[in-house]
């Protein structure tokens, strides 16, 4: 390996790297541009990436004003947020339970874990809509968020993570006059960090997104998450407004890329479940 | 206080409209408050949301439902009968509601709705490229003949022109064009058996191979094409004049946008189908009735129309609207392009829907034939014939 | 579980532990009860009944609903639709994602960037995306047949022909999945031990396609099944590129489970029957994950 | 009064036995050292007597109390794990602070923020505080309370969990392995410091080491532990000198014993070489024993002329001693003697050597292991054989 | 010829020194063990040996020919790591393989399936087999060569990794703490196993160790490596009686050498005690120096008459030798006595004690470190004190 032929390799793979990126990034950089076009603009037979007219103030302007955006991303932020936490609550102890404490059901558990990723929420909307109705919680932030009260993924995701904690620490934690809910809450959770900021990703990012079941329980606008405010821009039979569409897709995208630019050090970090490293 | 609750679909085209007519309403009835449910972002899941809903509390006391889907929410009698209250009223027709235009929302004689925002399918034309390809764009084609040798003519311009983009997708509306433009019939008298493979069946199919083989229609998806259209690469664009608004909007100063009347196989006995919505009313509570009637009759009504027709496109659905200065009769003189819908007003029939349960399972079988006719996977004859036969098999057995 | 926990005398250390165990579990339990198993079942249930959506009651039906589904023309399409969806996705995003992991991982510079770029499509709303996309594939006036044009190839007509619906579903498919599989990758990668590389080095292993094969393959085995898995569940259940850019078509081209099934259930309103399908549609995934696991485990796991 | 008693500990695995009746007694302020091969069950007894796994049967007292039901936290044990076990997350001064923290505080005072407000905890905190600063600085960790475990070396992290264990007075101490992870010179350090920690405590101590120049120096008795079962319980000279049985000799000493074969005949009298031991205990018949014999007592010579001869095989070269492998004529086995270089300077690989071997030092032992007492009776001058 | 010869190596990670210009040279067959505190630079210098690495600066040529800029793989290097480095999802058979295949076969007869059906590569594959079986024989486990290095113990998966370090014949032997995982016991055996096979292979070896007896008992010669610096490289025993520096009498000998600091005169006289010894080279001017003493060359006698008082602090008991610290009188030092055990009988704790030092084994260095080589000149018979 000679310096010449490294020089080479690092360009050649930055140069992978970045032409990737720009494939990755073009549907953003149409997305932005089109976001800036005036309607007329849009759909033309030259293509072009710089509005000819600036419209991102007209296209802004429509997409928070034709919604009530700061009410979307408040309910967009405590929806994610208390599915978040309910998720979390929930999955920890039982994760904990079923990697460090001796118990029978722990097989069959893990079974049912196994079991319940492969269960979409498409499959089971009705039956949970018509529980749901039965019980007057449509439009409420129960119906949003219970159906996701509990996440396989989680407990898949902390089971693995639990395992590599070493069972000294725990015993230590015994001895010291801790009870399991106190080890869980005192030794478990602060060291978990990492594998919780790599789940808060997923999770977030799959339920600020998600427009199958909001769509579903909710017809008050005043529960309505952001995917559903992007609604107000289609009109399908007679073509959608792209440079609004555009705009509020933006608006509501940029959270996720700003939170995930924070975390994404320590995501890769807790999905690599090493444990601890004290 | 009354308090409605007010559903409706495709909030990226109707939420203006819907808020600025509400506004008025409220004004002038301050007995009665109107909220907005979520709406849905079409005609389909606007309706699945309401089956969803009936019978819950979440149910909203009026929606505005696909003029196709009538039939469908009816025979799970869901709509109240509006029937008594047109009785009661008893001068509908000086409101403008014409025996016409009330039929539009009548499933077998019952008034399960009103119709909102009706609509026609017309042509459309980029005038530039009509120029190009040697036609006069002072006189758009009278006959589908005509479209498609001029259609022909300008794909055969290059650069990735089209002649011809003809909205067949997602459902049956623009096959019935076809169709009832020859004089056809989906079923016969009673709906027993199929009809429309019959000869006004069999010419309209034929029309549309002729399209895709000599008149340069591509396959496109929906959206596909109404972008190509609005960019200047298609010379002619066949589909409902709901989307001339936005159409106008999105070809800007790109070219010379025309509309005209589209050509019928028949131009003495040809119909159109008509397509839109109705205000169709939910709430069973006597009280909240009569205020829903009220803002049908106010939605549907003159001052409605003159908010939906300048918004949209759509054709006015009240006769009073329509010829009265005091609502639409200057915008049409100013705004010539919104005039070939209009013109065609005393052709439009009912959108026939199938009776049964498996109504959209029909329009879907047929738009798939369409699709193989369109991608030249089957003959026409074939085509048609699959669908008549699929179609036939669908129809509830008596 | 109270009760379950009463019955249990507190005299054993052991039995104690079992009965924390079940109270930590308890929450998790139930609700994976209330809000996985219980409507589950409600399918199974409704999958034997001719329910149909706006109608009050339904009847049991036994198996008819079964039996339709054989010689379902559109259930057999959708069924071979999304075998050539998932095995297009699959194999290519985690292909793709493990290149790039690897890249980014031998990358000093820009790291966090890249990584941020090749997992934005996963933080984006697909629904919205899709309509970036449908405009980028555009057949005339679309950016990628304008680029191809220039070279003066006619691109194909990708989401609008039959032919090749599914691969331009599949090219969204991957660009929406790669930056996942790449990010358990990326966690993978790190949980190698260099000590492995240096040994392969001095072993011989002069080329990097030579380590690549004795070392990085092998060692991401676990992480590779995992992400298979994923993949497939992911792929298996594509849903809203279809319902927003084609809606199954054209002539039922790009018909995919999970969409047949929606349109089953939610615009044909045959309830009955499209839980009949989501049955399958989960045993089907059931059998796929205990084969992969059956075949595939023994391999991975070395320890 | 003994203060901690296990009283035949049994315990089973999946169907193997890991601990087969397990008795123990340690005085106040007695330091044993469990020592035993690796999976011989060492941890597994130390975690019963802690609570944290419990036995198939058998009984634990504390204080004359029997505690077999009581959970970990009730029973007031501290225990040192060979990974220390430090909570990663909290400074070392809160790590040494948690067990006070666990028992002074109620679990309201506990809680994160209302806790701060709550009467009286104040003073109590103030008063854990102190109670922490002692201790550190007893353990000359002072001036590391605020690091985290991560931020600090080997040595101080073994000296914070040595601290969190001894902050309040236990009952009983445990320490499994405490120092395994230490580097040479630290282990040594730390030995003094645990048995000084140890002394002032005053609270019977139960230590498992693998490392048997650990037990053998520290403990005041040592416990060896093979298969699980406690094989002898002896103070470290005793069970140096006078192993119980051929596995406690063979654990203890490095190098290892030499362990040869001989024949008993049926009076009691064992020959080897030109030596003859006579059996304490007649035994009923004829049959095979073992001799044991510590490296240090093997002495070589160069030359043929001794009784035994041999020819040296290796020699290692350990600094301030060397150890010599060489090969018996006789019966073809190898024997180990420890020498001191200056000794060693006369004797290189290959040579023959003459094998001498303190009689009073050689231990008799039959086949299954116990030890066979006996007395030196004759010492031959002719040149026997070693019988085979 | 030498046939690895380093030259001048310097290296530094950001800034940091890590070695500082070291040169060694290893003769064909020769056994180097290298020793050094922990991050003293030893994996670095074995890892630019190999080629893992590169050197900032400096030469390594193997059999007289340059290496630097050649690859790792282009070396014919073998390295066993400490934490072995087998590749778990092969057995062991193929773990053993590997090197062979990777230098016989070509990249296409190594692919999955293709490679199966090329022309030539079954001769070599069965060629690769016989060699595997033949190492794995000479190590004893051929009976594993079908388990996967998961269900190995860690001996067997030692030898598994020696074996495949020396499949090949390689033109350099490195090993990195290859036994550090051991437990006592197999350390010892494997001691000899590695010693055996190296001799066997006549190949210059390099031996990381960060344990002293086994680079003692192992090695050829000792390298003795601090802060990067290569202090000393001679055969063992030179290298324990005749350190060049105190750091490396201090690093090797167990317990550690006692440093006792004293004065020297402008004359180059240094008095302890009793004992004058005079420095060979004169120095310029009086200065501070530091006498080094081994523990066994430290005698205790009870009784307060001897030249050097001191009281006994702590003993510990190892079985065959006793340790024992004792505080010097005068200068409030701690001294380290190694003791036999029947020696030790008459001492106890807080006993006074005289303390004798044989002259002869006194080892003078200056407090830089370096030895000051020097000779007794007198023996006063008063009892002076020891200079503060
Ligand atoms: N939870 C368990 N299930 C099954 N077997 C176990 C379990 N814990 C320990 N064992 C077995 O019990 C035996 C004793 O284990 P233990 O940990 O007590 O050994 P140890 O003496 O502490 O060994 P080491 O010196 O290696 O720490 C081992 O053979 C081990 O495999
Ligand atoms: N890649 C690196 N970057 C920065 N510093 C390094 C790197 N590798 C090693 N070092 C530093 O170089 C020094 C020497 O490391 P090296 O691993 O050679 O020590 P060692 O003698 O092998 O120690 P040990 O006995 O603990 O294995 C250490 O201080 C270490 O922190
Ligand atoms: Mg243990
Ligand atoms: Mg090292």
């Amino acid at each position: 390996m000679t310096a010449h032929s490294l020089a080479f390799g690092r360009i050649l793979r930055f140069g992978l790297l970045s032409l990737g990126a720009l494939i990755f990034l073009a549907p953003y950089i149409f997305m932005i541009s089109t976001a800036g076009k005036a309607q007329s603009e849009i759909f033309s037979s030259s293509l072009s990436l710089i509005p000819e007219q600036w419209s991102f103030a007209e296209n802004f302007t429509k997409a928070l004003s034709r919604v009530s955006m700061p009410t979307l991303l408040m309910n967009g932020v405590i929806v994610c947020a208390l599915i978040f936490i309910v998720q979390v609550v929930v999955a920890i102890p039982c994760a904990y339970a079923m990697a460090k404490l001796k118990f029978r059901a722990a097989r069959s558990m893990m079974v049912l874990v196994m079991l319940g990723l492969l269960v979409p929420i498409h499959a089971t909307a009705l039956p949970l809509y018509v529980a749901f109705d039965r019980l007057s919680v449509l439009n409420s932030y129960t119906a949003l968020v219970a159906p996701f009260s509990i996440s396989v993924f989680a407990i898949f995701l902390f089971l693995q993570f639990f395992r590599a904690i070493p069972d000294d620490l725990i015993h230590a934690a015994r001895l010291d006059g801790m009870s399991e809910p106190g080890i869980v809450a005192r030794v478990i959770v602060p060291n978990a960090w990492p594998a919780i900021t790599a789940f808060a990703i997923f999770s977030v990012v799959a339920h600020w997104n998600d427009l199958f079941w909001p769509l579903v329980v909710v017809s008050n606008q005043d529960f309505a998450t952001p995917p559903l405010g992007l609604l107000y821009f289609r009109a399908a039979e007679a073509g959608d407004d792209y440079g609004a569409l555009m705009a509020a897709t933006l608006i509501i995208t940029l959270p996720l890329v700003a939170a995930f630019l924070i975390a994404q050090k320590r995501f890769v970090e807790g999905i690599t479940m090493t444990g601890l490293k004290g | 206080e009354t308090m409605l609750t007010v559903h409706y679909p495709m909030p990226g085209f109707f939420k203006d409209v819907m808020e600025t007519i509400s506004k008025k309403f409220m004004e002038e009835n301050p007995d009665i408050r109107i909220a907005f449910a979520n709406p849905s972002a079409t005609y389909e899941e606007g309706i699945q949301t309401i089956m969803r809903q009936a019978g819950t509390t979440e149910m909203p006391d009026i929606t505005f439902i696909g003029l196709n889907r009538l039939r469908m929410l009816d025979e799970r009698d869901i709509p109240v009968d509006l029937g008594p209250f047109i009785e009661k009223d008893g001068n509908m027709a000086e409101q403008g509601f014409s025996e016409n235009i009330l039929k539009l929302a009548q499933v077998s004689g019952r008034q399960v709705g009103l119709a909102f925002a009706t609509s026609n399918p017309i042509m459309y034309y980029n005038a530039d490229l009509v120029r190009q390809a040697g036609g006069d764009p002072e006189k758009p084609p009278k006959t589908w003949d005509e479209v498609i040798a001029l259609g022909g003519k300008i794909k055969a311009l290059g650069n990735g022109n089209e002649g011809i983009d003809f909205r067949w997708q997602g459902d049956d509306w623009m096959f019935s064009a076809l169709l009832f433009g020859a004089g056809g019939r989906m079923l016969n008298e009673d709906e027993s058996k199929v009809t429309f493979n019959g000869p006004e069946g069999r010419k309209a199919i034929q029309v549309l191979d002729r399209m895709v083989k000599e008149g340069g229609l591509p396959v496109l998806t929906k959206q596909a094409g109404e972008q190509a259209f609005v960019a200047g690469k298609i010379g002619f664009a066949f589909q409902t004049t709901g989307a001339l608004r936005n159409t106008i909007k999105n070809v800007g100063g790109k070219f010379d946008l025309r509309t005209a009347p589209i050509p019928l196989i028949d131009p003495v006995n040809g119909k159109l189908p008509t397509g839109g919505n109705a205000a169709v009313i939910l709430t069973r509570d006597a009280e909240k009735q009569e205020a829903a009637w009220k803002f049908a009759k106010f939605a549907a009504g003159p001052y409605g129309a003159s908010v939906v027709v300048p918004g949209t496109g759509y054709v006015p659905n009240n006769e009073l609207a329509a010829k009265s200065p005091e609502y639409l009769a200057n915008f049409y003189e100013e705004n010539p392009l919104f005039r070939a819908g209009l013109e065609q007003m005393p052709r439009m029939i009912p959108w026939y829907a199938v009776p049964g349960t498996n109504g959209v399972k029909v329009t879907q079988s047929i738009v798939e034939n369409l699709s193989r006719v369109v991608e030249q996977s089957a003959t026409p004859e074939e085509a048609l014939d699959d669908a008549a036969a699929e179609v036939e098999s669908l129809l509830p057995r008596s | 579980m109270a009760s379950i926990a009463a019955e249990m005398p507190i005299a054993s250390i052991g039995r104690r532990e079992a009965r924390i165990a079940w109270l930590l579990a308890a929450p998790a339990i139930t609700l994976l009860f209330l809000f996985i198993l219980l409507p589950t079942l409600a399918v199974v249930i409704l999958g034997f009944t001719d329910f149909e959506l706006g109608y009050g009651g339904f009847r049991f039906v036994g198996f008819e609903n079964y039996a339709e589904l054989i010689s379902d023309r559109t259930f057999r399409r959708s069924l071979s639709n999304t075998a050539i969806y998932t095995a297009i996705v699959t194999p290519v995003s985690i292909v793709l994602a493990l290149a790039i992991a690897m890249l980014i991982e031998a990358e000093t510079r820009a790291r966090a960037f890249f990584r941020t770029v090749y997992f934005l499509p996963v933080a984006s709303l697909l629904v919205a995306m899709a309509t970036v996309w449908q405009f980028l594939f555009h057949p005339t006036i679309g950016p990628i047949n304008t680029f191809f044009a220039q070279f003066g190839i006619t691109g194909p007509n990708w989401l609008g022909a039959s032919g090749t619906v599914l691969y331009g579903l599949s090219i969204i498919g991957i660009w929406q999945s790669v930056g996942f599989n790449m990010v358990l990758f990326l966690a993978g990668l790190t949980a190698i031990p260099r000590e492995l590389y240096a040994a392969a080095e001095v072993d011989g292993a002069r080329s990097w396609f030579d380590r690549f094969r004795l070392v990085t393959w092998p060692m991401l085995g676990p992480t590779t099944l995992f992400v298979t898995t994923i993949s497939i569940i992911n792929s298996v259940k594509v849903f809203e590129t279809v319902k927003t850019l084609t809606e199954g078509g054209p002539n039922k081209a790009s018909e995919v489970l999970l969409f047949t099934i929606y349109q089953e259930g939610f615009v044909y309103l045959r309830v009955g029957y499209a839980s009949a399908m989501t049955v399958v549609f989960l045993a089907i995934l059931v059998v796929l994950m205990f084969l992969q696991y059956r075949v595939l485990d023994r391999k991975v796991h070395y320890a | 009064m003994s203060v901690l008693s296990l009283d035949n500990i049994t315990k089973s695995f999946a169907g193997n036995a890991i601990l087969n009746g397990v008795s123990l007694e340690a005085g106040q302020g007695e330091f044993i050292a469990l020592v035993g091969p690796s999976g011989c069950g060492k941890s597994t007894l130390l975690r019963i007597v802690a609570g944290l796994d419990h036995a198939d049967s058998g009984e634990i007292a504390i204080g004359g109390r029997n505690v077999s039901s009581l959970a970990a936290a009730d029973r007031n044990i501290a225990m040192v794990f060979q990974s220390y076990a430090l909570y990663p997350h909290l400074t070392a001064g809160q790590n040494i602070a948690v067990p006070l923290a666990m028992r002074r505080l109620t679990a309201a005072q506990r809680l994160p923020f209302i806790g701060d407000f709550l009467p009286g905890q104040r003073q109590i905190r103030a008063d854990i505080q102190r109670q922490v600063r002692e201790m550190a600085a007893s353990l000359k960790i002072d001036h590391l309370l605020d690091r985290k475990p991560g931020q600090m070396s080997g040595g101080q992290r073994q000296r914070v969990a040595l601290a969190r264990a001894m902050v309040r007075r236990p009952s009983v101490f445990l320490m499994d392995e405490p120092l395994s992870n230490l580097d040479a010179n630290l282990r040594v350090h730390a030995r003094g410091e645990i048995v000084e920690l140890h002394r002032r405590a005053g609270v019977p101590t139960l230590y498992v080491t693998h490392d048997q120049s650990e037990a053998l120096s520290m403990a005041d008795r040592v416990a060896v532990m093979i298969g699980g079962t406690l094989l002898q319980l002896a103070p470290p000279q005793e069970i140096y000198d006078d192993p119980a049985h051929i596995e406690v000799a063979r654990f203890l000493g490095q190098p290892r014993i030499n362990v040869l074969e001989t024949r008993m005949d049926a009076t009691g009298l064992v020959r080897f070489g030109a030596l003859t031991l006579a059996v304490e205990t007649a035994p009923p018949s004829e049959r095979r024993v073992l001799i044991g014999v510590r490296p240090e007592f093997v002495r070589l010579r160069p030359g043929t002329d001794g009784i035994l001869r041999a020819r040296i095989e290796r020699t290692e070269f350990l600094g301030s001693e060397v150890i010599i492998h060489a090969r018996l004529d006789a019966i073809g086995e190898t024997i180990v003697a420890r020498i001191a270089p200056a000794d060693a300077a006369t004797l290189s690989t290959g040579m023959p050597v003459s094998v001498e071997i303190e009689p009073s030092r050689m231990m008799l032992f039959a086949t299954t292991g116990e030890r066979l007492r006996a007395k030196t009776v004759a010492i031959a001058s002719s040149r026997e054989r070693a019988h085979g």
